[in-house]
């Protein structure tokens, strides 16, 4: 059962070497690993639309989409369908070229990130010795969609709507690649096996206290990367209507649903396998444990969607810049203190504690030095 | 080619800030999804900013004052429900009650009661839904709103069994209601009314203590008392700012001055006021309906002694003169203003609509805020499109 | 207090100021005056009508009223109501924005329904109609321009479907598409 | 497997043809945002041939650095230049001539180095260690290069400050 899909795809490429020279094995080997991530990709996103439809609305006393097919599973079919014959609008005075092109541009590289991912043992389609940076890299790509989605529309709440895009990411990433950085230092490479492989036997990083400390602001900052709530407001649909793709419609607009889906995914499977131990777990196959956490973390970003409201922009950049950042770097020293005080062991009580008390200790300060806004207890009285 | 480029650098070191920033013209509506209706607000930015906003209405406007004029008086009731489409119920009490000043007729307590039940029901409506809205502009996906509509439904199903209709009710007569309210209706009521308290406290514990909710409308829109009197703001609005003027109190119209309630007043008249002050009367309101119901008597629920004028209501003719009558509805002061000159037809008829007028201070509120502000701000108004326009 | 005695109570502190109690109401002779007596009305201790509830216009065929309600935020127990007669074709009012901000909208609209001209308001322009209309649609003898005229559109689909249309309704049809196109922005000059 | 080199060196250089034909665009397209945009391109393909050529590293770090200073670039044309809500932001290639001869320069400086170089691909072959790990890099940036390293972080240090400093001016009082 582990090694189902390592098996298929050997089987395949084996049957192609019994026929083929041997340079055509490699070209099936790599066909084989595309087409199942291009598969994989849709497919996934799919799937989350209905998840996210399905358990949005038991948030809200509603029971979902459950006439298309058995409990609505055919429903994203239903809606794909209608996305495809939908008319395909342009504005007039839109840049063509720019309104073409950003879908793809945006959905590219959240597809490519699917690439670094390892969904189990031995299921990474490509074994990148800098995968984290690839993930990094190719994540940030989507920034220069958006902006060209909102440039290219001709419409000033798009323009808002990317302005506040690009702001966003950029504030977002520095964060959220400080936080891998303690995974890296305690792991010593950037490959997300080798990092997998480091958090066998229970040795989840999010055990730690610096790993469960990166582990959230990861998770937060992945969140605003891709766009969703509380940190949508790049699409704020009260606000700026739906922002970038305020003048999309038909299959170009599924396309950004698909690259905002997707790459919720890939944030949570990076979560996963950066602080989750990524596909270890016991008696499962490890496929089916690294879809397990993901889905969980994807449930929790759901959860969020269904409970808070949206920040304001200020405030988005101030959590950023104030707290998550500084806090991202007080983790890399903390990080450096395990690595020093645990000698090889997971768990040592002084490994642990120092640490805690160093990221406590900032986390509190943090707070007093920030004063960040507190609910204000107000008195209503009640006359005459 | 120096030249050139000497006057660029001048024309960027005019600002007074020593930038120069460019003000984006936004217009926000008429089709926008939270603009509570077809309503655009020209909102000048500088960033995210707000430099101006100008409110532009109409576009609903079906002159709802010249058709009253052209019908008669009684045929103008269910015109009246679309005014305020949330608070038919209100709409209908304002009316009836400014047509019975006009001819005189005195209405029996049981009359008086339903309609005090009713009109408390509708401002519970409103207020959930309202809040709900308001949790709606500030960000949140729907599940606010779908809580309140779960409440809101209950009452539209006593409202349908009532009157026939959810929310185009014209149930309200001159000189009583149109139908008796039925002792299974009555049970209907007692229970929502007893269950409402449980679904406040959900929904307060839910929102008044969130961190979001507190960052996005504490000190927002902060609408002084002062300016509150002076623009003619009523309703909820008004009491957030700390003005205590109920005119369920004021003119103690209707069985007002028979029930036990307070007035909740707000402490710096924010947006985080204007949805708290909103919470308090609910729970008000739930004292109200207990007492009226409690107090409910069987009786006539028409007049008993019909004026002349009265007997049929198509061919009523009120006595020359005019009125104007006020209640507090949901949203604030909700006015008309007749003039009768003795014909089947009122010769002036003037609906003061209370989102219409509150709307005056928008400006005043969201200047120096943030776009997303601007909206919660709107939000927390309160505005009904069918009565801005009218 | 009766109205006699707020009448009274006004003309001795403002005099030379005009008053006559209609119905219920006091009509300032002098609309000129207006301004006086709401301030008045508004500072005055014992009134204290702070809250200016209702602008409005009404249409008397003869001449145009506008009835404003004033009611006390601090002293509840008083209202009055005030009314000012001007001539329809010269509708000049002062305006009670400097006073009242709450008028500001209600005024607009009186302006748009009825054609008040209100001098010293901020901001006169239609606010229920949409820019360039012509007319004021609450008077009474307001005509509606389309109620017996046929669209250009419905002629020709009248005429597709085999119905045939007077001459004279083709015509009015036509003037009335470009006539309205080309008088606009003269007659709100005029007008406006 | 010379079938697979050569599938790579097509690849290759497709990559590098359009990696001129985007830095001509760059240069010469007449709308600002578009120029912005095909630098972007020319960044990436340059992040492309630095990945064949075993530099996983520094093309994942040019993508990652540059994408980002390419965004931050287009958004200050436009914000400077363009108005916001204006479709055109027109280029004004007013300092042609300067250009040109800069650029001369430079060419006449790189060209014999370019010349120089042997032909690619300089990799024995695809199984042979990278020529530069990640972890040479740091070693390497925190013994040898520890001097130009920290003068760096001096330099965008006080670029952080004088950053804060400008933006604090805006305020009143």
């Amino acid at each position: 059962m582990d090694q189902m899909f390592v098996n298929i795809k050997a089987a395949l490429v084996g049957l192609s070497d019994k026929v083929f020279p041997d340079w055509v094995g490699v070209l099936v080997s790599i066909a084989v690993s595309i087409v199942a991530i291009a598969l994989l990709g849709p497919l996934i996103m799919m799937y989350l639309t209905l998840i996210e439809r399905k358990v949005v609305a038991r948030m809200q006393n509603r029971i979902g989409p459950n006439r298309v097919g058995k409990y609505g599973l055919l429903q994203p079919l239903a809606d794909g369908v209608k996305m495809l014959i939908k008319e395909d609008i342009v504005p007039r005075n839109a840049d063509k070229v720019l309104h073409l092109l950003a879908p793809i541009l945006i959905v590219a590289p959240a597809l490519l990130v699917f690439a670094v991912l390892p969904f189990g043992r031995n299921m990474t389609a490509v074994d990148l010795n800098v995968g984290i940076l690839f993930f990094a890299a190719i994540s940030s790509i989507g920034t220069i969609g958006i902006f060209m989605a909102a440039w290219g529309s001709n419409n000033k709440f798009s323009v808002l709507g990317g302005m506040r895009s690009v702001a966003q990411m950029i504030s977002y990433e520095i964060p959220m690649v400080m936080s891998v950085v303690p995974v890296l230092l305690a792991v010593g490479s950037l490959s997300t096996n080798a990092i997998v492989e480091a958090q066998a036997d229970w040795h989840w990083f999010v055990f730690t206290p610096w790993g469960f400390l990166g582990c959230v602001i990861f998770f937060l900052c992945g969140v605003a990367e891709c766009n969703r709530s509380p940190f949508d407001l790049a699409e704020a649909e009260s606000e700026i209507i739906a922002g970038f793709h305020t003048e999309y419609s038909g299959m170009k607009f599924a396309l950004f649903y698909m690259a905002e889906f997707m790459s919720a995914f890939t944030i949570s499977g990076m979560t996963t396998t950066l602080f989750l131990g990524g596909w270890q777990g016991p008696l499962l196959p490890s496929w089916l444990w690294f879809f397990l956490k993901t889905y969980g973390l994807i449930f929790i970003m759901l959860w969020f969607r269904a409970t808070l409201p949206r920040l304001r922009v200020d405030q988005l950049m101030a959590l950023a810049w104030k707290f998550l950042l500084p806090l991202s770097l007080v983790n890399i020293v903390a990080t450096c203190i395990w690595h020093f005080l645990s000698d090889e062991a997971f768990f040592t009580p002084a490994a642990f504690l120092v640490p805690l008390a160093l990221l406590v200790f900032s986390y509190w300060g943090l707070m007093k030095l920030n004063q960040p806004y507190m609910p204000e207890k107000r008195v209503y009285p009640l006359v005459d | 080619m120096f030249e050139k480029m000497r006057v660029k650098t001048k024309v960027i070191d005019s600002g007074k800030s020593g930038l120069d920033t460019q003000t984006l013209e936004v217009n926000v509506g008429p089709q926008h999804p939270s603009t509570h209706g077809v309503f655009r607000m020209t909102i000048v930015l500088d960033g995210e900013v707000v430099k101006s906003l100008r409110p532009v209405m109409g576009y609903l406007h079906r002159n709802h004052e010249q058709i009253a004029e052209n019908i008669t008086y009684s045929a103008s009731m269910p015109y009246t429900d679309r005014l305020d489409y949330f608070n038919s119920m209100s709409n209908n009490q304002a009316w009836a009650m400014t047509v019975e000043q006009l001819a005189e007729v005195e209405i029996p307590d049981r009359a008086e009661y339903i309609r005090v039940i009713m009109s408390e029901l509708t401002r519970l409506v409103n207020h959930v839904s309202v809040i709900g809205f308001l949790l709606n502009d500030m960000g949140a996906f729907f599940t606010p709103t779908l809580f309140a509509f779960r409440e809101r439904e209950k009452v539209l199903d006593v409202f349908e069994a009532v009157s026939g209709s959810r929310m185009m009710c014209n149930y309200l007569r001159f000189g009583g209601v149109n139908r008796d309210l039925t002792d299974d209706q009555l049970g209907q009521i007692k229970k929502i009314v007893a269950d409402f308290p449980a679904f406040l406290d959900e929904f307060e514990t839910l929102l008044a203590q969130n961190e979001i909710v507190c960052m996005r409308c504490q000190n927002v829109g902060v609408l002084p008392a002062e300016l509150a009197i002076n623009a003619s703001i009523t309703g909820p609005m008004l009491r957030a700012s700390g003005v205590n003027y109920d005119i369920r109190k004021v003119d103690q119209y209707s069985v007002y001055d028979r029930f036990e309630f307070k007035i909740p007043l707000g402490e710096k008249g924010d947006v985080y006021d204007r949805y708290y002050v909103r919470m308090l009367e609910m729970r008000e309101s739930l004292k109200i309906l207990n007492q009226a119901l409690e107090q409910i008597e069987p009786g006539p629920f028409m007049a008993p002694k019909v004026p002349a004028c009265l007997k049929n209501p198509r061919n009523f003719k009120p006595p020359v003169g005019e009125a104007y009558g006020r209640v507090e509805a949901p949203k604030g002061e909700l006015g008309f203003y007749v003039v009768s000159d003795g014909s089947k037809e009122p010769w002036r008829y003037h609906v003061r609509a209370p989102s219409f007028i509150n709307l005056t201070v928008l400006e005043a509120m969201c200047i120096g805020y943030k776009l997303a502000d601007a909206i919660v701000i709107l939000g927390s108004i309160d505005i009904v499109l069918g009565e801005v326009d009218r | 207090m009766t109205l006699d005695e707020v009448k009274r109570h006004i003309e001795k502190h403002l005099p030379g100021v005009a008053l006559k109690p209609v119905r219920e109401s006091l009509l300032v002779e002098n609309p000129l005056d207006l301004p006086r007596v709401v301030e008045f009305l508004k500072a005055d201790g014992v009134l204290q009508l702070n809250y200016l509830s209702s602008v409005t216009g009404v249409d008397y065929l003869t001449f145009l009223e506008c009835v404003y309600h004033l009611y006390s935020m601090e002293n509840k127990t008083y209202s009055l109501q005030l009314r000012v007669r001007v001539d329809r074709e010269n509708p000049h009012v002062p305006s009670l924005v400097p006073i009242f901000r709450g008028a500001e909208f209600q005024e607009r609209e009186a302006y748009d329904m009825y054609g008040f001209q209100f001098d010293g308001h901020p901001d006169l322009r239609r606010i229920l109609m949409w820019d360039g209309y012509v007319g004021y649609p609450m008077r009474k003898d307001y005509k509606q321009e389309d109620s017996e005229v046929l669209d250009r559109d419905d002629i020709e689909w009248l005429q597709k479907h085999g119905v045939s249309v007077a001459e004279e309704h083709i015509k009015m049809a036509e003037s009335l598409q470009t006539g309205g196109e080309s008088e606009q922005p003269e007659s709100e000059q005029t007008e406006g | 497997m010379p079938q697979l080199e050569f599938l790579i060196k097509c690849g290759v250089y497709g990559l590098m043809g359009l990696g001129i034909i985007a830095a001509v665009g760059a240069v010469l397209l007449p709308n600002l945002f578009h120029a912005g945009l095909a630098l972007a391109f020319v960044l990436v393909t340059i992040a492309g041939i630095f990945m064949s050529v075993g530099a996983e590293f520094l093309g994942m770090v040019q993508i990652l650095l540059y994408v980002g200073g390419v965004m931050t670039l287009i958004i200050y044309t436009i914000m400077l230049t363009g108005r916001l809500g204006a479709k055109d932001v027109r280029a004004q290639n007013r300092q042609g001539i300067f250009a040109a001869i800069a650029a001369g320069f430079f060419v006449c400086w790189i060209g014999p180095l370019i010349l120089k170089t042997g032909a690619w691909p300089q990799r024995e072959s695809d199984s042979a260690p990278p020529l530069l790990s990640v972890e040479d890099l740091g070693m390497s940036l925190m013994t040898e290069y520890v001097f130009p390293f920290e003068v760096l972080g001096v330099l965008l240090f006080a670029v952080l400050i004088g950053a804060i400093v400008i933006a604090r001016q805006d305020r009143p009082s």
